[in-house]
């Protein structure tokens, strides 16, 4: 879904470094896209977001915005972050805390030249778009922290940007609201690109056109909802996704994970460095040393046993970390505990071996 | 939110204990102050022209000064704290200059600067025809050079505090820095803003030296309350203490009169 | 208030002359109807610095002959300053003289609280010469910057005993007791009429009047020698 | 994180105007002092006991004074941000007061409560000997009497602007009131501190009416450098000059010295 | 799971009133308990934090910590909240910034008499537990907005209170580190009572011995999470849920819901006030009005179509909200998208009537 004629909304190559920390990550947006910028904590998400913003301006690279460049060392461009057209949230709301809310939402508009009675007018719409209305009167200080949330998320939709930068919009949230704004999202996006920053995958792949994974300060996958559920590119992804996914060295039939395990596994053509995902429902847990047909048996310990709707989910431990999916039924008839030895096994057809492309 | 007694922790002993010594390091003086002040005959020596329009020239100068100092001395103070320019160490040290010079000394360099036969004064008088000294202009800026630099601190530190993520904020939503810095920065900082503004006012409505020495002591010109004691001092002990009294009773007036909201907004 | 300059007499005179110039002002107001006397007082130097920098000053009256002569030098005097009064010194004590007091040599008893007249204001100047034509060595605590202050220090108890001008002495009758230093040193007082007056003939019949009859009276009644 | 050049938005124009206008009132004067110093002979005018002891006085007595305020006035701010008590705005009120009260004002009413015939210093000679005026101790005293209020005041406005929830937190992991105001209230509002006591530092290394007043005025005991420099006013104005410039040059060396870090410490 | 002998940790009668705001909650916890405070945005959970942490001190009840009485305005009792034994991670964090990671961790065992390198022993142990120690000598202020959160816990956590508070603990994690903690802090709190207050059902479901769900101040519904998810007793629980609730009154084989829509049921005894629920897979769609077996049909529009795992939800708005679960290919065929209209029908054997309790 990439834009043809019309310019990107955002075409960026950000190059920051925050402390020891290192970004290197290149974004697009365009058309109506909804890019999700997903990752774990400290991966440089919000790092992200301050470079667009001009609070952290970029030590190389290049920021796009609409056709416009607004941050670029190489030529000595930098245009201020109230001239770059974006409606961001940031992570800890910002709210003006001398202000009523509707204010707060009317300061979008007022500065951007709106007259006063028109801002507030806008803001109350916006308010109540977001089933805010009753909050206009109060002090952001009294609000709640998912109140705040929402009121955060009103004032720069309030704005009406061209593109709408947001770090964790919903994380406050509770599930009605969530879903609501999940939909005014998807409405008001419509008409323009939005970069969404989460570590939940669940909204991830809801609000998702396209999906940029960041580790660390890199992009380590990009591609839809589906690429991504498909073929986890790392452990974290993978984890996500609930797979297991290991990297190692196959050598004809046998794959040495990293850690130094070897694995058999039904594919004898791959060689050279592999990525191997193994389905949770694939391994099988059993109570002594299984006489089974799999190939791949060991003994492990039970770190964790976690209820997971119709499933259960037990993590193990040494030596080589696997979530197992189980049956309740199984659960009992093992008495799973954590901190308890059993017996795993995967069958060698279960080990999806893909050649490393990273 | 209206606290319920008894559930504020008991003030620490140790705070308890200096901070009353720093309330009798006050008070003890003013006490000995009110001893002194010839009740008996209050009236008639405060209902003089002398004491009049002393006061009067006293509360249009030191308000005058105090809003002055905040119309540069904020922007100074802004300027110190958000943005680094060369220099910028440079122009701290001198902003506090004015406060560590003795009023004396910085009326006479006023004098030096902007007299009528000054550097800057002489010129001054030359092209506009505005001659500063022995004017109430004149106390104004003798006011305001000793004023300023309260405020500018007071304000710098509080601006330096303060969290600068709701600036970007603002600037994000298309707010320009002049906006972000009228809406968004000053009401952040009131409580600080308001402390220097008095402390700017108190400091201009008891500033004795530098006025006397650029402004001179002229009755109905440029006598203000501190001057006339100075003067009364000299000769009329009791008047002074009485005008001294004056001087006690308005800034407690204005003090108690903002209200205590106007101190703790929050 | 002023109402027109043109008819305000500002007259600049030293600190010890404030209630003598008062009552000689009030007076030249009585004879010259319209005529608005405005007294501005302060030490000698404090105003001849002020004179120099272009104060609107018609006349000024000084303690001493050396801040005058440095208004002379710097052009700003309209006529010859004349000498009009003179001052002596006397040893002042707190009314009770609690300390024992009884002359100039108690001023070298390290036992009391001692003050003096810094070195440099006229009144400092005139002690130290009375001082060592006595040959007392003070044990000095504290060189207070004028004469009224280190008076009311006395007054209030603060020092034991002082040298003061007699006239400051004469104003504080009751709060305190005096004594002849022995010493026959006087300080003269000057006046002159000033460049800067706006009306040149007004500032020179002040001048008249104050070394005039009404004038000396005034001045000797608050206990000023003759000149 | 060093900015890069250009990332920067302009100065707003009218801040820039105010701010310059601010600097300018500020330097002039002191331009205009600079330019009348007797830079030929200061090395001999400088050198002189009188200059070296007065120095001396002056550092000793600013510094314990600013130490002082510090050590009573912090706590006194706390109170009045922190605890709602009966009288706390006549409290605040009568705080100011030593600010608004003419310097030789308020040297009197010290006079009249602490001197040797005070209603407080009458008895605390009589029982431990001590006499207040006339001493360092004195000086020190007056100092503190004119400083203090500009340090409780700055530091009452960051407390009131500081956020409690951080409190409610250090109190919540079991930390006493006292262990919360030292270890996380005093160190949120550092910067405001810092200028609340460079305010104080500053207020009583000018200070002069009240001093004089107090504490008298005698070289190597009690004559800081304003003292000295209004004596000598009255008859070396090239000295006064000079010894004006020490104290310039004093403060603008501590102010310098206080390193950028000192001040922007975020 | 109640306690017998030993002293309840909490139990507290809350009355506190906020603004506008009322309170009115009450709670405990026993033993190795890990109750859970569910609500939506604004319900007054960290409002429960603020009476506890006393913050909020409260009108009118009493608070209980491990048998003593800490707040209690009929006897004029307070004791600050240094004293009551709570480890509280607040929804803000609140972290103190001006000192170290390491230092924050420490400040609780410094202020509770530890001597400062054990109590700095003790910090780097517990963000070792929470896998954070890389972060120990940074400044708060340049943390991300997860790790900001996992110092907080960890500062909460060094202190071994008698009873953790943890205010939406886990909002800012990302999955993987929320998995670690969630362990962590079943770990943690096995040997104490915790309150958890969150708005994910999920986390409440996981963590939860006992979930007390709060709306607009009062307790709505208590249980285990099985109770509460079999028996939603309110439109918000049933939502958390995925369960369709209305409230109405049956006479004899119908429902006039509260909005005044009438619907057929099978049972035909109920009568007076009564708590519908629907399963929403029970909910079907047709294009045009259908020629069905069905008792109540009805023509409406669809307001959102959301993707759900395997499962499409659809959500239709007037005559009265209904949330109905069909299949991608329903979807297809039916070619479903928000604004258009559509049937939908339900059998009267699918509603399940229960009298109304509250
Ligand atoms: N002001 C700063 N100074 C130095 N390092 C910082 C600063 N802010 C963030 N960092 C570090 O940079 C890295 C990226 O932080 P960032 O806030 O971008 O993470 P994030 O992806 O938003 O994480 P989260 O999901 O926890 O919010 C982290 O390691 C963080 O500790
Ligand atoms: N300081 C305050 N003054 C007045 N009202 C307040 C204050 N703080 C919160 N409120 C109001 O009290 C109600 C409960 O707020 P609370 O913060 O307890 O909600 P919450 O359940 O924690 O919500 P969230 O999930 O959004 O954090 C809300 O309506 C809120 O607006
Ligand atoms: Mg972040
Ligand atoms: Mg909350």
């Amino acid at each position: 879904m990439t834009a043809s004629a019309q310019p990107r909304q955002l075409d960026a190559r950000l190059r920051v470094s925050r402390g020891d920390f290192q970004l290197e990550v290149d974004l697009e947006v365009s058309g109506q896209q909804t890019v999700v910028l997903l990752g774990p904590n400290g991966a440089g998400k919000s790092t992200v977001v301050d470079a667009l913003a001009g609070v952290c301006p970029i030590d190389a690279g290049r920021i796009v915005v609409d056709g416009v460049v607004v941050d670029e060392p190489a030529t000595s461009t930098f245009v201020p972050v109230r001239q770059r057209g974006l409606g961001i949230v940031f992570q800890q709301y910002r709210l003006f805390e001398q202000m009523s809310v509707l204010d707060n939402v009317a300061f979008g508009p007022s500065a951007q030249g709106v007259r006063r009675a028109a801002a507030r007018r806008r803001a109350a719409e916006v308010l109540d778009l977001l089933g805010a209305t009753e909050l206009a009167s109060r002090s952001p200080r009294d609000l709640s922290g998912g109140q705040a949330q929402r009121v955060a998320i009103a004032r720069a939709l309030a704005v009406e940007p061209s593109l709408l930068v947001f770090d964790e919009p919903l994380a406050a949230l509770d599930v009605e609201v969530r879903a609501d704004l999940r939909r005014a999202l998807i409405d008001v996006s419509a008409g323009t690109g939005a970069l969404v920053i989460t570590h939940d995958p669940t909204e991830a792949f809801l609000l998702a056109d396209q999906i940029v994974v960041v580790e660390d300060g890199r992009v380590t996958q990009r591609g839809d909802s589906e690429a991504i559920r498909m073929h986890p590119a790392t452990p974290y992804v993978a984890a996500l996704t609930g797979t297991n996914l290991f990297r190692g060295t196959a050598h004809g039939g046998a794959v040495t994970l990293d850690g130094g395990l070897t694995l058999h596994a039904a594919d004898t053509h791959a060689a050279g460095p592999v990525v191997v995902t193994i389905d949770p429902v694939a391994v099988a847990l059993h109570q002594a040393e299984p006489n089974t047909s799999a190939r791949n048996t060991w003994s492990t310990e039970v770190v964790a046993v976690e209820a997971l709707g119709e499933r259960v989910r037990v993590v193990l431990g040494e030596p080589f970390e696997v979530v197992a999916d189980v049956t309740p039924g199984a659960v009992e008839a093992l008495d799973l505990r954590a901190g308890m030895t059993v017996w795993a096994s995967v069958k060698a057809t279960e080990l999806q071996v893909r050649p490393a492309t990273s | 939110m209206t606290t319920r007694r008894g559930t504020e922790e008991r003030i620490p002993l140790l705070l308890g204990v200096l901070a009353s010594l720093a309330i009798a390091l006050v008070a003890i003086p003013l006490v000995g102050l009110l001893v002194r002040v010839p009740w008996s005959n209050l009236g008639s020596l405060l209902t003089s022209d002398v004491v009049l329009d002393a006061l009067r020239l006293s509360l249009i100068s030191s308000i005058a000064a105090a809003a002055l100092s905040t119309v540069l001395g904020v922007p100074l103070a802004w300027l110190l704290a958000r943005r680094r320019f060369r220099g910028r160490r440079v122009v701290r040290a001198a902003v506090t200059l004015p406060m560590v010079l003795p009023p004396v000394v910085g009326g006479a360099a006023l004098l030096f600067a902007l007299g009528r036969r000054g550097v800057v004064g002489e010129p001054l008088d030359a092209i506009t025809g505005i001659v500063l000294p022995f004017s109430l202009a004149g106390v104004i800026v003798a006011n305001t050079f000793v004023a300023m630099p309260f405020l500018v601190l007071t304000v710098e530190g509080a601006l330096t505090n303060s969290d600068r993520g709701v600036e970007a904020a603002a600037a994000s939503l298309g707010a320009s820095p002049l906006r972000v810095f009228w809406k968004v920065t000053l009401p952040a900082i009131a409580p600080s803003l308001r402390a220097g503004m008095v402390l700017a006012w108190a400091r201009a409505l008891g500033e004795f030296g530098a006025t006397v020495t650029f402004a001179g002591n002229l009755q109905g010109r440029t006598q203000t309350l501190p001057l006339a004691v100075f003067v009364s001092l000299e000769n009329d002990r009791n008047a002074a203490l009485a005008m001294s009294l004056v001087m006690v009773a308005v800034s407690f007036a204005v003090l108690l009169g903002l209200r205590d909201r106007w101190w703790n907004n929050r | 208030g002023t109402d027109s300059d043109s008819d305000t007499l500002i007259v600049f005179a030293a600190s010890s002359l404030v209630d003598a110039f008062a009552e000689i002002g009030a007076a030249f107001e009585e004879q010259n109807a319209g005529a608005d006397v405005m007294i501005t007082t302060g030490g000698s130097s404090a105003l001849r610095a002020q004179i120099i920098d272009g104060a609107p000053a018609a006349v000024f009256a000084s303690a001493n002959a050396s801040t005058m002569d440095a208004v002379v030098e710097a052009g700003d005097t309209a006529a010859q300053p004349e000498v009009f009064a003179r001052n002596r010194l006397e040893v002042v004590a707190p009314a009770g003289n609690a300390g024992g007091v009884s002359g100039l040599s108690d001023l070298a008893r390290s036992d009391l609280f001692v003050g003096l007249c810094a070195a440099g204001v006229p009144c400092g100047d005139l002690s130290r010469d009375v001082l060592g034509e006595a040959g007392v060595t003070p044990s000095v605590d504290t060189d207070e910057p004028d004469a009224r202050a280190l008076l009311s220090k006395i007054v209030d108890g603060e020092l034991d005993v002082g040298l003061v001008y007699a006239t400051d002495a004469a104003s504080a009758v009751d709060d305190v007791v005096a004594f002849a230093t022995g010493v026959d040193m006087t300080t003269p007082y000057l006046i002159a009429p000033l460049d800067g007056a706006a009306d040149p003939e007004l500032a020179a019949a002040f001048v008249d009047f104050v070394t005039g009859p009404v004038g000396r009276a005034v001045l000797s009644d608050k206990g000023f020698a003759a000149p």
